[in-house]
């Protein structure tokens, strides 16, 4: 059950310019809650910015979890100023995480930006249940590549890429996929820029892959009342839409037409 | 220390209800706090077949507000009364349905089909959504209009019927007059601001439908004011007053206005159990100020002379 | 980079000028930064007479905005010319006079003698402050009204006249009709908006008058529809885009929606020199997004087909 | 000349319940400022509050500044959560300030809640400057008689004061002045609720004394812009209203009528 909490800032890490971990205390709400579920969350400000932030878990273990947030617009700007020991407001566990890992399952995680939160946490579960899994992580340059050290930590195979060539294979996240598929048949999970995920179902489907996408979009409630957050429904579903907060935020992505 | 307060004739448990739209169709919430504490639920807007809605983007957010054009997507008249009504009806509290048609004869349709269904308090009359072309904003800013689509309405039901005020008018007495006149038991004042966002690096309009409607405590100092002009106006008429409420303090500013109920709208989409955590700033706002009766405060402003 | 638009006949060095009642005489904000990078200075509202204005309290904060009722207190037109226009007329900004009468005479007379003074560029008739039971708003809701007002005053000026809207009405494109149809060069959209706030404890109204304007970015939403709706139905209309503009990308949002120009009113207040900043970041937006002319943004908004 | 600048929060410290001093750095614009005037202040958060807020300063030296205030409303508590390090927009030096002690004159300070700000700096000035001055300063009981030890620091003579007869004479402040008041013949500074204020200003008229009020009122802009701090000027004076901001927060109270 989502439950409406204070949760208190332990730690606020500067990981690069713009992006940061924030650590939070008080969570005891969220144990049990997996890889790919959400947390909304809203500072000590007024009225403005009104509606609370979604954000993925990049970890929830202990009474305690993380996010790892780009600093963007107004609300994730004001987050990135959070002072240690400042109260947030916190709903969830919200929405349906990724497959839960299984050791007869293997999964290719392709992550963009900060679309690394759920799926490194993924990979850290999938490590400790003795499955295997490969994380295909990219970002435009080096300085962007962030958690690496925590990344290579888990063991798993990791390709890094950069668009400008800084760190690891240059180019693009997807090309270093299609590269490694041709040895593996995995089960696709991404999570990232939709331009990215896109591209991620198209090669999913060209090699008939099962995929998993994680869907963001513009959020009021994460709880199904709002009705904002809908994502069309792939041609001949029963339903024009579906509902990235109850019905997502991970969908199969022969559910849902990405935006 | 007395919360309930009657409402045409109605018998609430409290002055707060939810608003449409902005509280699903209750059950969403039920994990959050005890519904009966609710004067009334008012439910996601009803037509008399199901709606899949505008597309997306729908809903974005402005200075402590937000703009929302989801197109009244509901699941009809018929699937409410099998699938969302049961809950409803055993949740403690008055449900109020609110509706709309795509032509007259879809409204008068929808309300007597709504009448028929067991454990409907009352009706709400959305004559005022500006999101829709057809069905929406055409309804509520014509006087004449109002007041016949509100009898035709009326001869339809046995029970109470609310009519929804547009504050996208140059006269929302002229429309209060007008709704009144065609029997309408009580008003809510008001719906949403028309209004528009765009991304400026995109050049596009932030909603699908370019234009959507305001919410949120952006609005609250213009529903205030249209809530009172309505109350000067017609004293004898129920208001349910609505408009960013966030705090006891707000509802304690439409009650003074003259609103005999508030409903919540967008802040449930901030905090769940906003409108629980509104009740108990009111109880307690009462125990501050001593007063027994939270009736006593209904149309109780002072306006000093010479203003 | 381009920054200069043509606004009927005025030349600007850019398309940010600053609101009236929200930039005093102009004086106040010379500390804070250069006068000449605006586009023009929209004065306080001026009237034939000297006036005192409302009883206190004649201002308070709401969400994301404020509502005030100065009640157009200002020196009157003949000490505007002696002591307030000398320093305005060497800042190096276009000068343009809001100003307003009582009576249909009064702001004709009013129109004529503010355009015998030198160094005025242009003439803002403000027909749409909600705060003055006499003076304000009836002039601007009546289209006939309005029509006729704007042709008297436009017969009595050779200045450009501009006629500013009020959008408490339920038509903002009939007002612009009747404006232009009267001879307005030019209009600016929007004025405040009728609210109301209260005081809970007092239980009395927290503005003397009752009721007084909304402002501020609460109201920008509001504004920018209107700017849309106005420019859709008279593109050939230049219009100055008024409502709680508070950043560059504001800017940018009432330029695309067709506005030619923009006016800074509440952040004045909050930051003295927030015309300079958000005009700062308007030319990063546009080095960003690699535009070298701020024209190409007017009315460049793409709105997508079907919606 | 005022002037828009950021200054860092150096230090919180809480008081009492709800009352609170603000210690803030890089305040060099404030040079040269006196007991009396103010600044006006906003934090780091979105656009509601919407307004800065007006504080007097409690004290104004080599470069910082500090505050005194009392968490009642959406931005004042918002100002108490200010964690150290923080960033508060301040525009100042505003207004115009208490008369400046001299040695000849003989000033009663008369003080009510964060009214003490400015006449704690102004007894502080007083003594540097060899001038003789008494405070009176009264509460409703002892925990709100803030900062005793550095009042007492001053030298100066003191009448503590509170109505529930915890701490101090008994009563209210304006008693203990006027009980002393048989005796000397000063002039009075006072600060504080309007209501104390006017019986101050009433016991002034009464003796014949001279007497400086500093007015509170709703501000938006602290430079004369927005005409909405209009103070009504006394019977008989040439202009209808008065300006807070600029004309003030310091009247002589022949001037003006307080609200
Ligand atoms: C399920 C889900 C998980 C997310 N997980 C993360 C995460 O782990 N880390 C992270 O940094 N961000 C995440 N986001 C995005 C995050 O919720 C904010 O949208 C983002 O931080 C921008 O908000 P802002 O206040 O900075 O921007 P603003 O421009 O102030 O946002 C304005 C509004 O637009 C919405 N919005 C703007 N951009 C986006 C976007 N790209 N996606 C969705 N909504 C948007 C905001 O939610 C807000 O309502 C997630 C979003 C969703 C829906
Ligand atoms: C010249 C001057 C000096 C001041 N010095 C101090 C000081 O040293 N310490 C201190 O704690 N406070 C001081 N105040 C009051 C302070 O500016 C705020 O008004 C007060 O903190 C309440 O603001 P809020 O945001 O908490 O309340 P809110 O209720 O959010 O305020 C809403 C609005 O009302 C105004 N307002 C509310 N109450 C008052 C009031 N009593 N006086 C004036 N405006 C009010 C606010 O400025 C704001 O615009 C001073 C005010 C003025 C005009
Ligand atoms: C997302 C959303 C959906 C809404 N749907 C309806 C609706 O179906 N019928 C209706 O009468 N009003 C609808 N409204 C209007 C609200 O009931 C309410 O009148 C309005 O939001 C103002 O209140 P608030 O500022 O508290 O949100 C909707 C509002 C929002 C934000
Ligand atoms: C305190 C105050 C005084 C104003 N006085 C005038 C006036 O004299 N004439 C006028 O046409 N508009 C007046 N306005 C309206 C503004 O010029 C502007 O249209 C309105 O505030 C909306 O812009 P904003 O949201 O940026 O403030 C006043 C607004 C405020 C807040
Ligand atoms: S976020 Fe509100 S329904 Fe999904
Ligand atoms: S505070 Fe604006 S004029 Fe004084």
């Amino acid at each position: 059950m989502p439950t409406e909490f204070s949760a208190r800032v332990l730690a606020n890490r500067a990981l690069a310019p713009g992006l940061f971990v924030l650590e939070l205390a008080d969570c005891e709400p969220l144990v049990g809650c997996l890889p790919g579920q959400f947390v909304m969350v809203r500072g000590e400000w007024g009225r403005d910015p009104l509606l609370p932030r979604a954000f993925s878990l990049l970890s929830a273990r202990h009474g305690k979890c993380e996010l790892l947030i780009k600093a963007l617009g107004r609300g994730s700007r004001l987050l990135e100023r959070s002072a240690v020991g400042a109260t947030l407001q916190l709903l969830g566990p919200l929405g349906r995480p990724f497959p839960v890992p299984r050791a007869e399952r293997r999964d290719f995680l392709i992550a963009g930006g900060v679309g690394l939160a759920p799926l490194l946490w993924h990979a850290e579960e999938a490590v400790r249940a003795g499955a295997k899994v490969e994380l295909f992580y990219g970002a435009r340059q080096e300085a962007e590549l962030v958690l690496r050290e925590r990344i290579e930590a888990t063991g798993c195979r990791v390709q890094f890429t950069t668009e400008d060539g800084s760190f690891g294979r240059p180019g693009r996240v997807t090309a270093a996929l299609q590269a490694r598929l041709d040895e593996e048949h995995p089960t696709l999970l991404t999570c990232g820029p939709n331009a990215m995920m896109r591209a991620v179902v198209e090669i999913a489907r060209a090699r008939n892959l099962a995929c998993f996408v994680s869907v963001e979009g513009e959020m009021a409630c994460g709880i199904g009342a709002c009705l904002g957050c809908a994502v069309q429904s792939a041609p001949g579903a029963a339903r024009a839409y579906h509902y990235a907060c109850i019905d997502g935020p991970v969908f199969d992505a022969l559910q849902v037409v990405l935006p | 220390m007395n919360l309930r307060v009657p409402f045409a004739t109605l018998d609430c448990a409290s002055p707060i209800w939810t608003a449409s739209g902005t509280f699903g169709y209750g059950r969403e919430f039920a994990p959050y706090f005890d519904l009966a504490r609710l004067g009334a639920i008012a439910t996601k807007g009803i037509s008399p077949e199901a709606r899949a809605g505008n597309p997306v983007p729908r809903i974005c957010e402005t200075a402590s507000g937000m703009i929302n054009s989801i197109g009244l997507e509901n699941v009809g008249a018929e699937s409410f009364g099998r699938d969302k009504l049961p809950f409803l009806r055993q949740s403690g509290t008055n449900v109020i349905v609110n509706f709309f048609g795509e032509t007259f004869d879809e409204y008068v349709a929808c309300a007597a089909s709504l009448d028929a269904l067991d454990g409907v308090a009352a009706l709400e009359m959305n004559v005022s959504c500006p999101n829709v072309k057809k069905g929406g904003v055409e309804f509520g800013v014509i006087p004449a209009v109002l007041t016949e689509l509100t009898r035709a309405c009326r001869s339809v039901t046995k029970r109470p019927l609310l009519v929804k005020l547009t504050p996208n008018t140059g006269d929302i007495v002229a429309l209060a007059r007008a709704a009144v006149a065609g029997g309408a038991d009580g008003l809510s004042v008001i719906n949403t601001v028309s209004a528009m966002a765009i991304d400026a690096r995109r050049r596009r309009p932030r909603i699908a439908t370019t234009y959507g409607g305001l919410s949120g405590p952006a609005i609250k100092p213009i529903a205030l004011r249209m809530v009172h002009q309505v109350h000067t106006a017609l004293p004898e008429v129920p208001i349910s007053g609505i408009g960013g409420i966030a705090s006891g303090e707000d509802v304690v500013e439409f009650l003074l206005a003259g609103a005999t109920t508030v409903q919540i709208g967008t802040l449930s989409f901030s905090e769940p159990s906003a409108a629980a955590r509104i009740l108990d700033e009111l109880s307690a706002f009462m125990e501050q100020e001593r007063i027994s009766d939270v009736r006593e405060l209904i149309g109780a402003l002072v306006v000093p002379a010479g203003c």
